[in-house]
């Protein structure tokens, strides 16, 4: 079931909703007609040859007639992303890779660590949560996100409560969802799955990163460890695995 | 010089262009034909087949520079065999010939690898990687040595029922006399060439992000290399010369082919545009006034 | 790894920074001089120089391509005399040390140039440009064979009264070899590297714009290359390595150093940059937080 | 004599004069109070590093604050200098290179093709002028020049007279001149060396055009073959040299 493709996208409107967070909204009914939650775009950052790869971003929701990308400018291809204006035209390819597991009579809880929590509101919309769990280092840095129940928690206690996330995550929330989604910074996803009991374990989702060439699968670029050995392919095979699929060591050492 | 004609007969197959989708960067083809992103190709190269599966280097295997992209896969695939039994069927189907690249730690693993392979009717020909490290004889990659690229051709020549090209390296090692060695071994081609040893450093850390420090570094700026490596083997060689790097726009292609290429490889520039066959087709077409 | 100390001792000599400007980017600096451009250069390496007076290669010997330059110059210099007597007396005034880039036709001649130039005081030592052709023993580079390395560097170092560094080649050859080679001859220093041989063809006249068809070719695009390169050779040798090669900012001095380089050329930055020197500096310095 | 700089210089007009021909002003008192008829400067076309050299464009005339450059649109870096906008901060080396060999006792005569009478406003302005000669294809690539007698030939017929530039050579134009200056294609250059009489060859000046590196005569790049074999630099002993000094059948095999 191959359903994306490489679209030339409207930028529709641009924003920054954080210091250094954008909101892009793209016209693309052939996108957002398809895409899953936990499923993502290539974004071409700019015309011409550089960079010669393009970058990769999880649809954070659907919107009237597109969808939405929530991104965190860290270098230089979402800085070419960040000056997408109204009317650009962009060439997008998607939906890409595998999004979370999703079955409509099952309530989620979602757990995510600052920009692991863009692409939760497409999965918020999609199906029953039970709980969103946000963490971030600050206030600043605190993806926004609409549910009927969202704990915040930060590192230095500017909003919600001071802390990890793994300090929110208790027997009852656990106990209270079918399925976990989790996605954050490889060490905050670490200490998610260490906190939950095994128990819990088989619920849990998680979603990863990987350095792209393609994101379609031909490149074998973006391995992510598992366990008992090898590899998966982040942009194809994921990006959401099943928690247990990790080998959060050998990841933990690969770096990004 | 007359506008060179895109369609054209090699290796006894017609190609609708001469644009051939470079190894490692378009899988066996599928993934790309169900994008609908095969048309204009010529050709799809396979990702590199070892004898044994292999599960390649450990991540990251990719590092975007400013320019160009660093890449250490580490011949990751799933092995001849299953190749054979399980990829060739699925891609019996592509609407453009599959040429297989085929990679080895030893002479004799190439010639094993086209020997499993043979048994499938999917592909064309191969592509014999002599860029990787020769294991069995103190790891310099195979390509560097004339003498062990000859006994590579030689040993594939013997065993292979079908055309194959030697995909040379530029990474030492003189590649003219490479090239002449790998036809008098009875190449029907030569592919020039392979990825450019490259490296970035993290200043701060001192270290290289990627494990095995250096890698195959990729660019569009390093077209005029690759122009000058392909017009000084098609002056030495008199079988066909495939070029291998830098491809970006038509106007590259067709100066691959003015500098003596018969096939002209696009990889990396396939990261951001997947269907740069048909792109590259279409600007040479409109460069030339070909219809 | 802590900051680099951006201001050092080479050669006995103090350098303000370990920027040197690329031999055949700044004639012997007397222009940069006057342009106030030599700011923030640890030194400055000249033109090729050979025994007789060249005048250099048929024009154009300068072509841009997209990402790079190729370039053709041919060694032109008005020979080793002619800079003893009239070159090097105008530029004793430089604010920063001059290395001498000497080039040959056979192992002979570099000592020869480096006999002439020795009787002047002004320069504190010799860059051995390998790279061009050993027209008296066939015509290849001499940097590409080990034992014509081994043989030029021991030439020099009989005559030399100052340090010298030998400028290896990326085209072709084992460049590692090449390095403990010079060394094992008496080499100061090894420069890893010199230009990658190019070419641009126009695909409507199939011909080279530049007569001799192949060129040097320099692009902020090859900095990989050479990071790789000046990390192996680092690691094979015990005297210092000059990289040469792919700067463009501060970021990418402070990588070379990172990789083992102790002195970072730069040349092709120049031709948009003459004061590039200065503008290195203060980005490395801003970088690395020295003041 | 070293009286170039490097400047960050204010576009301060641009506009297009003929299709594809551009003028651009800048600000700059340090190049204008130096500049003589006949130098070049090198503008960078970009920011960033590509592409990798400068551009190199006489200086057509000077103006009140700076200076006023005329080019054509031929590639990339013409492309990029055509969308300079008022306001623009760009870095420009010069003045550059040795112009007209001037005096102001004499009278000179100007011959011009295409886009080589850019840069004739400066010397016009600066010197005696008899008379001036434009050659061009056609009306739309006449390089305006104001001065007192300017006579027009294009070779369709479109302005002026038709023909080439040599058609309107005349011994009485030449005895009226102490000094000749011509600058245009190499082709058209050598076609008028060959129409002017011996007698009157050493008062000819010709304005060459070479690939450059640098500018500042570092590089070796912009070699011109001269008379008794050996090149000269165009960027530091020309771009102006006496016509016999010129190799004109070298030059045209040099081709650019
Ligand atoms: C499946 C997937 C979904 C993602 N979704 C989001 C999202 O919704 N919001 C968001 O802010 N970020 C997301 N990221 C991370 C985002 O792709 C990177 O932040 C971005 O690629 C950085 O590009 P750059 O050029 O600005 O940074 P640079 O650091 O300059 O990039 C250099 C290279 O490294 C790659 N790279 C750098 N960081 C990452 C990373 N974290 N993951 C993968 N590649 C990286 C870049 O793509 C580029 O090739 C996602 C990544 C993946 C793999
Ligand atoms: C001393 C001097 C003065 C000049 N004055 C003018 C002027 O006043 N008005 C004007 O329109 N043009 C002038 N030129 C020509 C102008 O420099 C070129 O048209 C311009 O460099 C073309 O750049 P491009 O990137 O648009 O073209 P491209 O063809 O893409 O350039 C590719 C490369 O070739 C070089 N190049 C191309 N054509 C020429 C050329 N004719 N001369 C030198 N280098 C060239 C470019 O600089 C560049 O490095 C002058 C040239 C010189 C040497
Ligand atoms: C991600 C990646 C993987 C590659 N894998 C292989 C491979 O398995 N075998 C091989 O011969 N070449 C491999 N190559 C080299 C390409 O086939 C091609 O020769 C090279 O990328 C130069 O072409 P380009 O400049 O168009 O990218 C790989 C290149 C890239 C970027
Ligand atoms: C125009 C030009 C002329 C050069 N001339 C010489 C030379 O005479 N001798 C030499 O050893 N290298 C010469 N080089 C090579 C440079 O010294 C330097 O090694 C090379 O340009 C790589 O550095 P870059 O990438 O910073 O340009 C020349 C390079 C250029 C661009
Ligand atoms: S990014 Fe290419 S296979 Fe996943
Ligand atoms: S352009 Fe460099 S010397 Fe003239």
């Amino acid at each position: 079931m191959q359903t994306a493709g490489d679209y030339v996208c409207t930028v529709l409107s641009s924003r920054q909703v954080l210091p250094g967070v954008f909101s892009v909204e793209f016209e693309s009914p052939e996108i957002s007609s398809v895409a899953l939650p936990g499923q993502f775009v290539q974004v071409e950052p700019s015309p011409g040859v550089f960079p010669v790869t393009r970058r990769p971003v999880t649809i954070n929701r659907l919107t009237e007639s597109g969808f939405e990308l929530l991104f965190d400018v860290v270098g230089r291809g979402t800085q070419l992303m960040a000056r997408f204006l109204p009317g650009d035209m962009v060439r997008v390819m998607g939906p890409l890779g595998k999004g979370w597991d999703v079955d409509q009579d099952k309530t989620w809880l979602l757990i995510g660590g600052g920009l692991g929590a863009a692409g939760f509101q497409f999965l918020v919309d999609s199906v029953r949560s039970s709980g969103v769990i946000i963490g971030a280092s600050g206030a600043d840095r605190v993806i926004p996100v609409q549910a009927q129940t969202v704990h915040i928690v930060t590192e230095d206690g500017s909003r919600g409560s001071r802390g990890l996330v793994t300090a929110l995550i208790s027997e009852e929330l656990l106990a209270r969802a079918d399925s976990i989604a989790v996605c954050g910074p490889v060490a905050m996803m670490e200490a998610v799955w260490n906190t939950i009991p095994e128990a819990h374990r088989s619920k849990v989702q998680v979603s990863t990163e990987s350095r792209m060439g393609c994101g379609w699968g031909v490149c074998d670029g973006c391995s992510i460890p598992v366990s008992g050995g090898g590899y998966r392919k982040c942009c194809v095979e994921g990006p959401v695995f099943p928690g247990d699929t990790i080998d959060w060591k050998r990841w933990k050492e690969a770096g990004l | 010089m007359s506008s060179p004609s895109l369609t054209r007969k090699f290796w006894g197959t017609e190609f609708v262009s001469p644009v051939m989708l470079a190894s490692g960067t378009s899988g066996f083809g599928e993934e790309l034909f169900k994008l609908g992103c095969l048309t204009g190709a010529g050709a799809v190269v396979s990702k590199a087949v070892t004898m044994k599966p292999r599960s390649g280097n450990p991540p990251p295997r990719l590092l975007e520079t400013p320019f160009g992209l660093l890449n250490s896969i580490g011949l990751a695939n799933p092995g001849a065999r299953y190749v054979l039994e399980n990829i060739l069927p699925a891609v019996s189907n592509l609407p453009c010939p599959l040429v297989i690249n085929v990679a080895g730690e030893s002479v004799q693993e190439f010639a094993d690898v086209v020997s499993v392979l043979k048994e499938s009717g999917v592909h064309i020909g191969y592509e014999i990687n002599v860029s990787c490290p020769n294991v069995a004889e103190g790891g310099a990659a195979f390509g560097v040595d004339p003498e062990v690229v000859f006994r590579v051709s030689e040993a594939v020549s013997q065993v292979a029922d079908r055309p194959f090209s030697v995909k040379l390296t530029p990474n030492g090692g003189d590649m003219v006399q490479a090239a002449v060695a790998a036809q008098q071994g009875g190449a029907s081609a030569v592919t020039v060439c392979n990825t450019f040893l490259g490296m970035m450093i993290d200043w701060k850390t001192g270290k290289s992000v990627i494990k095995r420090k250096v890698a195959g570094y990729t660019s569009p700026a390093l077209l005029p290399l690759v122009v000058a490596r392909v017009w000084q083997v098609s002056n030495a060689v008199s079988v066909p010369v495939i070029s291998s790097g830098g491809v970006s726009c038509g106007q590259d292609v067709l100066q691959l082919l003015a500098a003596g290429a018969e096939m002209v490889q696009v990889g990396t520039r396939l990261m951001r545009r997947p269907c740069a066959a048909g792109e590259l087709l279409d600007e040479m077409k409109k460069l030339t006034g070909e219809q």
